[in-house]
Order: C-alpha cells, then structure tokens, then sequence
C-alpha cells in the first residue's frame, strides 16, 4: 500500500529544490523562514561538543602542569586502568538508555573470572575458558533480562538480588580463595601488545567502536533508546520491547564476563572479591557523559569522555600523591565540577 | 473601555525558531476571545507566557492596565490568572481532589483537613455537572475525563482570567457542552477569557472576539467574530482557499476483509462485532468512555483480550501482540499522543522512522540514513509539519505538529491492510486536517480498510463510508453515509 | 560468672569482620575442628560493620549462646562489645585484632588472642632486607613501595611496621613510595603501582610490601608491565593465602618473593577452645597470647604449611 | 456561582438528544456503568495489603519452625539491627518519591558519628554533641538538595559526589581512625529502655509515625509526591518545586545524622568506615516496600515492611547458621520472591 510514498519523497525532494510552479512549494513554512544565524548555529556546535572539548583542554593543561602525566607510559597506564570500565559501560549505556539498570556487573567480573580460572585449571583449554566465562556472563545478563522485561520486577531490585547471588556463586565456586592461573597464552592476552597497545586497550576500543555504530546506525540501537523514551509508545510502534530488554542485558552480560576474563588474565588468577563497587563507577562514567537515567538519551562519545574524566583524576591524584582522604574529597569535588560544568551548558542551550 | 488584559508587543524566540515576534492585542472583560492559526502559528506560547511559564524576550503584558512580569507559574496565579494547557499537566498517581487542590489545599498548620477538600471539589464538579469520583487516581481515569479535571483545577483558583488551550481536542460530546455552558457562565460573571481551538463551529458560538496568528505574528484580530466569514477566517489562518476540507470521494468497496467477533477484554460486560470491507472507510462514534479507544486497542493486541477473535482476509490475527498486528498489516495510531505516541527526546524523523524503518533496512540490521531523511522531509513536507528541521526533537514542537508527526509514522507504512486512527485530528490546524482526509482517502482508494475513531462529529460525518456507534463498551447502531445524520448518531449514541 | 549449669548444650559464637576474607574461612574451619572434638556448637557470623556486630551479638543472645570468639571490624568497638556481652551475659574473647577502649587502652576484661599488626610489619621489613642483602643491593638505590589503604587502620600498622624496619636498615625515607589504592582489592593495587612505576622510573631495584597477598600480587602484575622482573623486585606479603600459592606454583619465578603466614590454626582452634573451657570449667584463659607469623617463600613453603597444620 | 449548572446541563442533555425520559441518566456516562463488584472490592483490599498480610504470615511461619526466632530477646534483636535502616528509609521514601535519589546517606552516617564522638572528646557536653551532628547532617542534606534542585545536578552525580566528599571528611576529621566515646550520658542512650524496648527502636517507630502523618496528611506530602509524579505540572500549579525538593534533603540529612548519633552511641566510637554500602540498603528497602524509582508514589506502611523484610531474612540466617557465602545467595534469592510476589500482585491488579 501506499508505496508511492516512496516514489513521492523522491520526486518532492527533486522537484521542490528546482523552481518549480508547484503550489505545493510554499506551504513548506519550516527552514525558509527561520534562518539559523550562524552566531547560534556555532553556540550549538560549542554546546554539543563542549565535553570533548572540556577534556580536551584539561587534557593539555594537565600535560603540562603534571609532571610525568604526559608519558606514553602514563597515558597507556591510565587507559589500562578505565579498559574493564569502558567496556562494560559500553553496553550499561545501553542499558541505561532503555530506561533499565544494572547493578550486578561488578559481581558478574568477579564471578566471570573465577570460573575462567577453574575451567583454566581443569581443562587446560582456552578456548573452554572463554566459551564459559562469556557464556556465564550472557546467562547471567539474560537472566536479569527476562527478570526484568517478562517478570516485570523492578530493575534496581532485581539487579541488587543478582549481583548478591553472583557474588556467592563466585565465592562458593572458588571457596572464597582466589583461583590461579598458570596457563601462559591466557596470560599473554593481557599484557601482549599490538601498536604499541596493550590488547584490553584495543578490546575497549574496539567495543566502543562496535556499540557506537550499534547505537546509531541500526535498528537496534534506536529501538533501545525508544524504548527508554517511551515504552509504550515504542510497543505501540511495533518494537518487541520485551525481547529487545533481555537481548540488551544479555549484551550487557557478555561484555562484562569478557572484561572479567580480561581482568583475569591481567592480576593471573580469578578473585572472587573483585571489582567490589564497580557498578557505580560504570554508572557515574555513564551519567557523566550524559546518559540520562530516565532513559531515552545516550551518545557513545560522551561516555567516552566520561570514562576517560574518571580514569583520569584517579591517574592525576596519585601522580601528584594526593592523600588518600583528601582523594575521597578530590574526587567528589571534580566529579561535581564536571557535572556542573555539563550542566551549564545544557540551562544554557535550554533557555 | 480599556481592555482588562492587554498583549504589548510581545515576542518569544526559541534557540533558531521565532515562535512569536512582535505580538499585541487586547482582550475584554466579560468576553471570550478566540485565538486561531495554523499548528505551529504561537498561540500556545503566548498563552505559556500568560500563565508564567515562559518570559518573553520583548513586550509586555498589562493586566487591569497594570504591566506584568511573571517568573514562575505562581506569580501568574497570584495576579488571578489560570491557564489550561494544551498537554494536560496531571500526576497520574494523585486523586482527582489532589490534582485539582494542588498548590492550594485547605490546610490547618500544614495538616490537611481531607473532608473539607473533598467536599469542596465534589461541589465544584457537581456544580459543572461533571461525575467523576474525586478518590479516583488520574491514572485509572480515561482522557476525556483528565481533562475535565484539568478545567476545574483551572475554575477552582478563582482566577479573573483564564485561558483555554484547545480544551475540546480531547473531549468528547457531552464534556464539550458542559465545557461551553461553563464558558458562557465565566463570561456572564465577567470573567475574561481566552480560547484557542481548532474547531471553527465552536469558535463562532462561543467568541465574541478572535485574533489569527500565522508564523509567530497576529494576521488580524476581529472585535466581532460572528460578521467575519468562515473563508476569510481560513484564507487568514492557513494562507489559501479551502472550499470543502473533508472532500469524501465515493469510491467502489471491496469484499469484506476485516472481522471482528465477540471481541472482549478487561472491562467489557459483552463482546463486540463488526466488519469493514476492502476501501470502506469506518467511522467511530460515541461519549466518552464509550469504550471505543479500549475496543481498538484490544483488536490491536495493545490490551489484552479475553475472548473473540479477530480474522482479516480470513486469517486470525495473533492476540495480545502489537508487533504481530502490525506483521498481519494491522496499525493504530493511538488516541493519547503524548502517552503512546511521541519519543520525546528523539527527533521528528525518528519519529517518522521508527516503525516503518523495517521495510528498507541495510542488511536487515543498519538503517538507510537518506533514505529515512527522504521519507521524514516528505511528510514534513506534505503535512506542513512545522520544524526547523528533521533533526529537532519532536518535544519542541508544537502540540498540533506532534501529532502530525505521530500521524506521519503510521502514514508511512507500506504494507498495511488495515488503518485505525484513534482521535487523529486532535489539535491539528483545518489547512492540514484537509491534508489529511485526503490522504485516508487514498489509503481507502488502496484497498485498505480505515477505521476513525473521533469524537468531532462532524468529521465522523464527513469523511465515513460507515457510521459505527458505540455506548457503554458496546456497539450501538450502525449508520451508513446516507442515514448518519447528527441526530441519528447522537440518539445512539445517547439513548438508553 | 556463674558455672555452666549441666545438661545445657553449649553454644559458642565466632564473629569475623570479613567472612569473604580466606583467612577467616581457614580460622573458622579450625574453630569446627575444635566444635566437633568437643561436641559444642559453634555458630558462624560476618560482621562487616559495627552495627551489624551488634546484631550479630544480640542475635547470639537469641539463640542462648554462652560466649563468643570475635575479630571486630573496628578495633576501637571495644567498649560497646563489652557492654554487650555484659548485658546479655556472654563471654567474650578477642581474636587477631586487640581491642581497645576509647583512649586507646587495651580492653583487659577480655582476653586476647593474636598477632600485631606492627609485629607482622616489621617481619615483612625484615624479609625484604634480608633479601636485599643477598641481592647485594644497596639500601640507597633501592625504590620501597608500600602499597597504601590507611582507610583500615590495621592495613596502616602492618606497612608502617614494615616502612620502619627498611628506614632502620638505611632505606632513605625520600626512597619510600606510596601507593594509594582505592579498594583493598588487586586491580586497584595495579593500577595505584602503575602509576608509582611510571613516576618513579628512576629506581632500577624495588621492594614491595602491602596489607596482605592481593596488594603485594597488583603491584608485582604492575612492575611485570614495566619490564620490572623477579630479578629486580622483591615483594612480600602477608597472609599465607592461596593468592601467594598459586604465585608460588607457578613454572616462572616471579617478583612475589615470599609472604608472611600467619597461622589461623592456632587462632581459630585455641580460641574456640579455650572459650569451650572458660564456659564449661570456668576457666579464664590468658589475657594475652601473642602469636608470630613465619615467612614463607617460594623455596621453604610446604614445610612452613605443614608446621602450621596447613 | 455556578450552581445552576447542573441543571443546565441535564437541560442541554434533554433538549439536544430529546429521546431518554431521565435527565440523570445521561450524564452519569461513568461510575454507574463500572460498579464495583463486591469480589472485585475485596480483591483490591487484598491486593492493598497483601504485603503486610504476606509478612505476617512468613512471621509467623518463622516462629514455628525457626528455633529462637520467637522469643523476646530476638524480635528486639531484630528490630534494633534495623533502627538505622528504618529511620533514614522514611526520609529517602520521600526522597525517593519526589523522583530524586540520595547515594550519600552511608557517608553522612559515619561522618555524623564521627564528629558527635571529637566534638564530645572536647567539650564533653551531650547536648553540642547532638547539636552539632545534627546540624552537620543538615547541611549536608541541604547541600545535596541546592545542587538538585537549583543547580539542576542530576541526582545520582550529586549524592555519589557528597558521597565521596562527605566520607573523605569523616576520614580526615578522625585521621582515619575510629573515634572512641567515654561518655556514659551519651552511651546510655543507645541501650537504655523505655517500657522495656531500647530507644533507638522508640525513635524508629516515631519516626514512621511522624513521616507517615508527614506523607499523607500535609501538604508538605501531597506535594512531594506530586513533584515526584509530574514536576512540571507541580510547578504550573504554584508548588515551589525548587524549595520543597530542597527541605526534603535537609530533613533527610537531619535524620540520618541523628541515626548517626544514635548508631555512635550503640557501639560507643565514631566509626570513619561505618555504614558503607548503607544506602544500597536503604534504597532497597524502600523499593521493597513499594516506593517507586520513577517518583509520585510512596507508602509508609509499605517502607516499615520493606524494612522489616530486610531485618528478619538477616536475622534468620543467622539464627540458622548459614554459610557467609550461602547468605549472599539467599538475601539475592528472598529478595527476589519478594519483589515478585509483590509483582504477581501489581500484574493481577493491572490486568
Ligand atoms: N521549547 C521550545 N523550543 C523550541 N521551539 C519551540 C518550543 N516551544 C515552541 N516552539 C516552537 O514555537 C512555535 C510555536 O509553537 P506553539 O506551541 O505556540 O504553536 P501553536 O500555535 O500552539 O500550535 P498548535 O496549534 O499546534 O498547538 C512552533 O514552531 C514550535 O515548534
Ligand atoms: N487505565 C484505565 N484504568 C481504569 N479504567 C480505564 C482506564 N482507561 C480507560 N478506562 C475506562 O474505560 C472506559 C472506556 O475508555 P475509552 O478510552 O475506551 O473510551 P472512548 O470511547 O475512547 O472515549 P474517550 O477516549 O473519549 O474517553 C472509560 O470510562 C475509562 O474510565
Ligand atoms: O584483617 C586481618 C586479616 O586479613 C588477617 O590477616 C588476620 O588479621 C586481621 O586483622
Ligand atoms: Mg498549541
Ligand atoms: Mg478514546
């Protein structure tokens, strides 16, 4: 029906760029008549890349004022530090995009790694170790999902009760000791270096690459963030927002068993504490790169800016050995600043 | 005789959109000035700007002669003005004596005295002579009736002045008459009054004066609305000649395809039947509450149902599952835009785009970026949508514009058989409504069967093959184009 | 207090700060051992926090226990943890951590169990100068990391303890780094060495030292990163657990040199035992027992397990 | 004035559609035609309270088959381990239905008990003590509310930055050390009784009164929830959204200073570490009770059964002896049944 809407678009878009006597032509009341000044337009281009922008000139003056911060050493140390927090927040933004939740990622590393390193010790095969972390990960996350998209439970409840069954899990399996690993080829993943770069750094970048284009260049990725929008008007539209829901939390599953196999191979063994707190660093890095949590709005280079802010000033703090109190205070102080600063320039583009 | 509220020049810029420029006119005690434009035109800023929602970036507003400046909604309430906006500003979680005593519970040291509050709003109400329980949740309450709620929150400040924002669009028969004898009563106790709507039949009986907007300025504003003809009032508002904007052309039907039998959910005491044939057009009559938005929803497995069934071109259609509906060729485009319509964060062509992107999808997974653009600057294009551009979140539209947008979504799809447009006007200017009606027309011409549901009876009228009535969740008449008159459809409507 | 009154079954509680901690999974199997020679029960409580000991306590109270063996989380809840078993008429014993009082004194009326932090410090000092002598380093050119978590006032004791023995022994003080973790666990160790490493590039020759095995292992993964190697890096921990053994069985000789055991053994065993004769004998076991830890490497480890009972 | 409108409108009704004899009938389009069955009355009533009828009955399903559990010396045991958690969750249940979120309530927590205990080392007077701890408190809650409400901080930023702040405080304030009490006026407090229940558990159930009254008999509860529910209808209605959500932080961190305080006393020492991981409790308690994340909606008596949920699964399984690692998995497990028990309830009501 109706295809020639299609056919249509094409001639409207043809004809109404040439003069054309069509009638049709000046009822088009929308950009002829208010002109962006290109005063505004350049606002808008500052306004959207202000954090980029923002980091980027803390970045220099940094490199400057930090003795040893700007180093390639230092700098792959840093990325190194945020590599587990960038992926997993690759697919919490999504998450958090859906309007969803996710607290059990931090439990999820721990419990992801120490089965790798019991697999490891018994199998002897990396391959099995792999396949089983990662497939741990995405039960876990689907579990999670169809708690929360079928079942309808509360998402930060039904998170917090996994993350704690996790955590016992990875506690029980291992008998609460962590778990070595010997085997020198999963060893090697961690500290092998491809570039320049050491392999966790690319896999980060790699899967923001990957989410990125997920986000914004398929289906997927926006039914997620339609969903988040508005759940009902997405379902309305067509969007099988249940199956979607499970399909993003396995996601997010499988990428944090990836990063806990990563952190794995990098300390050598599984450690059923690991990566305590962890869900909140995610989600602040998230939050700071203006992901909303009433869902709806996310955009992969704002988080990002927000992993690499929070790697940073942890990185800045010890090279200028700032006191552990006072880095709670830092930390907090400059988490603020940054929110502030993002926060202006949104009253700003408001009003 | 001054005017006791007066507009000075007033302007209102919004980053790269001129909503108002340069806006002056005067309004009278003891009238109701109507305010009419395309969707988009700025009547709806202007009337944020009365209430204290936005400040302008020039100009003034003088009450009683006396210059104004809002900062907040609470100045504007305090200078004895209410404004009923066009979305409706509820806590769906609230009461109904919650949401109307907001701001102004009657309270002894904080404590509320709950009797008192609920005596006083069940007296207003019975007073407007609307029913409603004022325990019940604005959540469980249908539109219509949040609505009513909002009109007497806005009667309840004791305002001198008040201003109605498209208040009809979501109201069906009996609300709107109750709404316009509260209106002539506000006005003969000396109120001044401000009324914006879409629909010129209840311009002329209730304005004694109108004032048009095209684009952010006023076009003219006429002391008299009843001498000003109907022609001069469009050619003012939409910039051209419209003669007859239903424009029905009778067109061959086909074959029955779509039946629905016994068809019941939640709060159905019987189940209903109907058919429509290939290209009829089905119009959907009835008061509020008639259960004509529920009866829709459940034929598209929005709701869920209880017993029938719904076969079209014989095959069963899946229950319970929209995204199966839509696969069977089976749309709604719903009734409650900004509840089950617009994504409020995403953009016009995202709007567009959500639902029919699947058609022409890359490798089945990535989007087709231009081709999206095309279709989006089409229907911008073809509706008149007003929009910078495609790329503008659809919240910063006007009220009128989004649901062209949400029309649009559904328009685009090229694989429906059947089309349900729940209340599809609602709020739209009459130079689009016209658009519109052309092109359910062509969707008809299609083979396709489209249902509308609307509580405009006129338009029901105009545009439908087929009048189906419904009253109290059940159907209860049909009337073909030739028998529907306005009396029949309101006694069936109506009747016991 | 009154003699048990026969036919009574006995109940004995052992509360630990960090049930998730190895340590503490080892002391609590040996207090079972005790449980079951004796034919006592013994009931198992993690108490992280302050009030959540107080419930742990009041809940013992509950189940009609008699007394109870407990590593508090903080040991300045001394007091209150006397009040509390006073008023609920409980015997108390403190095990690894004394506790004290609110100027600083050691609680007396409960009897005390354990090792010093400084103590254990200062033996991790000790190994790593040893080591470093026969090495043939040079106190002045060497890079002493100590891997910071002051937040926990024990960690601070054990790597101020270690800190001061390398001071004596003629490590300048300049040549002494922190390294702040965020959180007790491994990666943060790594990350907060990373940096040290990286700003500290100079050092040819580090010793390492921390709170336990978990801070010692992150630091010797960050010091691997910069090409620092076993030859180069002498790190001890403290602990014995199962982190330092899976070090130890690896085919490659690592920076992990050598941790300090402890031994929970004689911690949980002896002091569910002498709590089982303090209840049934009425027999006040020693206001303080101080135990040692040995250290043990790579070379010397399964004849240190097996002394220990391990 | 508009009395005669009544009948106006059954005159319109009657002259426009002359047909129906009864003038009533016609308007009352509503209410008669959806009457309430009286099995459908009662189903509500025991959707309404199924979750204080569902704890009584595990209450009392405990009683007999846990030893112990039932005894005088237990229930107060019981309640006393959630005095905090049941005085900080009414205010983060206001909190929580005015759409906001407070991580920072751990921190202010420690740092109230922290200084209670220096400011009674120095000036060994009880009174400046409670003073100053509360006033502390409040400050911090009124910060944590100017950020939200007037500097538009998004929630979750702001609290975990006071979060941090407030805890490195705590930490520099006390040298990272815990800080011992002596006093006996202000010890006492934590154990003494009153008709033979300890305080802290008194000042628990005055708080439930007071909140409950607070959120369903003032103003000051109709609005927070109405903020919570739809903000900007709120503020078009002349709430002054701004200074409310402001008072609603300052009262929350009034009271968790005060059960700071109260904690200080209890275990005689200003505790830096204390209270971590605290507000995830809180939090969940609320949740538990049916406090909504998306804001508008909240019930008191719902929070005291959320609270006594926590309170009693802890309870048992310590009476039961369960393994540490084992407890993880059972808090994740009941807390699980939990919310989908209550969520069986809210889909049978829905549908
Ligand atoms: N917050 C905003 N940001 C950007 N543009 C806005 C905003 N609010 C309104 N506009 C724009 O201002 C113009 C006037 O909008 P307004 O809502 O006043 O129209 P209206 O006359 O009420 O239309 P309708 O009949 O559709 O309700 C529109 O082009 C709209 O897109
Ligand atoms: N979520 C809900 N909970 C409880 N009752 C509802 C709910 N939604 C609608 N209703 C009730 O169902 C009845 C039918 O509503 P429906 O929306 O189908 O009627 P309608 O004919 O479309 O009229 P209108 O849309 O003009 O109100 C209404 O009386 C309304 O009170
Ligand atoms: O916390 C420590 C524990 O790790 C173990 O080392 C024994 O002593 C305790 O103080
Ligand atoms: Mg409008
Ligand atoms: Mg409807």
């Amino acid at each position: 029906m109706l295809k020639q809407f299609q056919t249509l678009a094409v001639q409207t878009m043809n004809s109404s760029h040439s003069s054309d006597p069509n009638p049709e032509h000046d009822m088009r009341v929308h950009s002829s008549e208010q002109p962006f000044v290109p005063a505004d337009k350049q606002r808008r281009w500052l306004v959207e890349y202000s954090m980029p922008i923002g980091y980027a000139v803390l970045f220099i003056l940094l490199s400057f004022t930090v003795e040893n911060f700007f180093s390639t050493t230092n700098i792959i140390g840093l990325m190194l530090s945020v590599a587990q927090i960038g992926m997993v927040a690759c697919t919490m933004m999504l998450c958090l995009a859906s309007r969803d939740f996710d607290l059990s990622v931090g439990s999820t590393i721990a419990f992801a790694g120490v089965l790798g390193a019991i697999i490891l010790e018994q199998t002897h095969s990396v391959a099995l170790t792999v396949i089983g972390g990662l497939l741990a990960g995405a039960l876990i996350g689907a579990g999670n999902g169809v708690l929360i998209a079928y079942l309808r439970v509360n998402a930060l409840i039904a998170t917090l009760a996994t993350m704690l069954m996790v955590r016992g899990l990875a506690f029980i399996v291992s008998h609460g000791q962590a778990v070595g690993i010997a085997n020198e080829d999963f060893i090697s993943f961690g500290d092998t270096r491809l570039l320049g770069l050491p392999l966790p750094i690319l896999v980060t970048a790699a899967c923001f690459v990957v989410f990125g284009v997920l986000l914004n260049h398929t289906v997927f990725g926006r039914n997620t963030l339609a969903i988040g929008g508005n759940p009902e008007a997405a379902r309305l539209a067509g969007v099988k927002v249940e199956r979607l829901r499970v399909w993003i939390f396995l996601l997010q599953g499988l990428i944090t068993a990836m990063a806990g196999l990563i952190l794995a191979s990098r300390i050598t063994s599984g450690q059923p504490n690991a990566a305590q707190g962890f869900e909140l660093d995610v989600i602040s890095a998230c939050v700071l790169g203006g992901v909303s949590l009433q869902g709806g709005k996310a955009r992969i280079f704002g988080v990002l800016i927000g992993v690499l802010i929070m790697g940073t000033l942890e990185n800045v703090m010890n090279l200028m050995d700032v006191d552990a109190f006072y880095q709670y205070l830092m930390r907090g102080l400059i988490l603020l600043i940054a929110v502030l600063l993002d926060q202006l320039k949104t009253t700003a583009h408001r009003i | 005789m001054t005017a006791y509220l007066q507009f000075d020049q007033v302007s209102k810029h919004f980053s790269g959109v001129r909503a108002l420029a340069g806006v002056s006119f005067d309004a009278h005690a003891g009238t109701v000035h109507g305010l009419l434009g395309e969707n988009g035109a700025g009547k709806s800023t202007l009337l944020k700007i009365l209430g204290g929602q936005y400040r302008p970036d020039g100009g003034r507003l003088l009450v009683n002669s006396v210059p104004c400046q809002f900062n907040s909604a609470a100045d504007a309430i305090r200078a004895g003005i209410a404004v009923i906006h066009q979305e409706l500003q509820y806590v769906p979680e609230l009461t109904v004596t919650e949401n109307i005593l907001m701001g102004r519970f009657p309270a002894r040291f904080g404590l509320i005295d709950r009797n008192k509050a609920r005596r006083m709003v069940l007296q207003r109400l019975s007073e407007i002579g609307v029913d409603l329980d004022p325990d019940a949740r604005l959540s469980h309450l249908s539109i219509a009736q949040r609505q009513m709620v909002e009109i007497c929150k806005a009667v309840m400040q004791n305002a001198q002045i008040i201003a109605f924002d498209e208040p009809t669009s979501s109201l069906s028969y009996t609300e709107s008459e109750i709404l316009f004898r509260l209106v002539r009563e506000l006005r003969s106790t000396g109120h001044t009054l401000i009324y914006i709507s879409h629909r010129l039949e209840e311009l002329y009986s209730l304005c004694d004066a109108c004032t048009i907007f095209r684009d952010g300025r006023k076009i003219v504003t006429h002391p008299v609305m009843a001498q000003v003809p109907r022609e001069t009032l469009i050619h003012d508002m939409v910039g051209r000649e419209l003669s007859d904007i239903y424009g029905y052309r009778p067109r061959p039907l086909g074959a029955q395809r779509l039946q629905v039998r016994g068809l019941r959910g939640k709060n159905d005491p019987t189940g209903c039947n109907f058919s429509v044939r290939g290209a009829e057009i089905v119009g959907f009559f009835g008061l509020v509450g008639a259960g004509r938005s529920e009866l829709m929803r459940l034929l598209y497995g929005a709701d869920r149902r209880l017993a029938g069934s719904v076969l079209l071109d014989g095959v069963p259609v899946p229950a319970n599952s929209p995204p199966a509906a839509i696969e069977a060729g089976i749309l709604l485009c719903p009734e409650d835009r900004k509840e089950q319509g617009i994504l409020a964060q995403a953009s016009v062509a995202e709007n567009i785009n959500i639902s029919c992107r699947r058609h022409d999808l890359r490798v089945g997974f990535f989007l087709r970026r231009n081709k999206e653009a095309a279709r989006a600057d089409f229907f911008i294009d073809r509706l008149r949508i007003k929009t910078p551009n495609r790329d503008q979140e659809i919240r910063f539209l006007s009220g009128g514009n989004q649901q062209k947008v949400i029309l649009a979504r559904w328009l685009a799809e090229s694989t429906m058989k059947v089309l349900i447009l729940d209340e599809p006007t609602r709020g739209i200017d009459v130079g689009a409504k016209n658009e519109i009606y052309r092109i359910i027309q062509e969707v008809a011409e299609q083979g396709c069967c489209v249902i509308v549901v609307s509580s405009e009876l006129p338009e029901v009228l105009g545009i439908a093959d087929r009048v189906l009535v419904m009253r109290n969740k059940e159907i209860s008449g049909v009337l073909d184009r030739s028998e529907a008159t306005e009396t029949a459809v309101l006694n069936l409507a109506l009747a016991a | 207090a009154e003699p048990q009154k026969p036919g009574e079954p006995i109940k004995i509680g052992f509360l630990v700060k960090q049930a998730e901690e190895p340590w503490f999974q080892d002391e609590w199997r040996f207090a079972e051992q005790a449980a079951r020679e004796k034919g006592f029960t013994l009931i198992k409580i993690g108490t992280p926090n302050g009030e959540k000991m107080m419930a742990a306590i009041d809940n013992l109270a509950a189940q009609k226990a008699q007394g109870f063996v407990i590593c508090a989380p903080d040991v300045k809840l001394g007091v209150a943890i006397e009040r509390a078993a006073m008023r609920n008429s409980l015997k108390v014993m403190a095990v690894d951590d004394q506790l004290i009082d609110a100027s600083g004194k050691p609680v007396t009326s409960i009897p005390y169990m354990g090792i010093s932090g400084g103590d254990i410090g200062r033996q991790v000092g000790q190994g790593l100068i040893s080591a470093m002598k026969e090495r043939g380093w040079q106190p002045s050119e060497v890079g002493a990391l100590r891997m910071a978590f002051d937040q926990l006032p024990t960690a601070r004791e054990r790597t101020m303890g270690a800190a001061e023995v390398l001071k004596a022994a003629g490590v300048p003080s300049a040549n002494i780094i922190d390294a702040s973790q965020g959180k007790s666990d491994t990666e943060s160790a790594f990350n907060a060495a990373n940096i040290a490493f990286t700003k500290q590039a100079h050092f040819k020759h580090w010793l390492v030292f921390g709170m336990n095995d978990e801070a010692v292992l992150g630091a010797v993964r960050a010091a691997e990163s910069h090409g620092l190697k076993s030859d180069s890096l002498i790190g001890i921990g403290i602990g014995g657990s199962k982190t330092a053994q899976n070090e130890f069985a690896k085919p490659m000789i690592t920076g992990f040199y050598g941790t300090v055991l402890i031994s929970p053994k004689r911690h949980g065993y002896e002091t569910a035992l002498n709590m089982y004769k303090w209840i049934v004998d009425n027999q006040q076991p020693v206001a303080v027992t101080l135990t040692a830890g040995t250290l043990m490497t790579r070379v010397n480890q399964a004849a240190v397990r097996a002394a220990n009972g391990l």
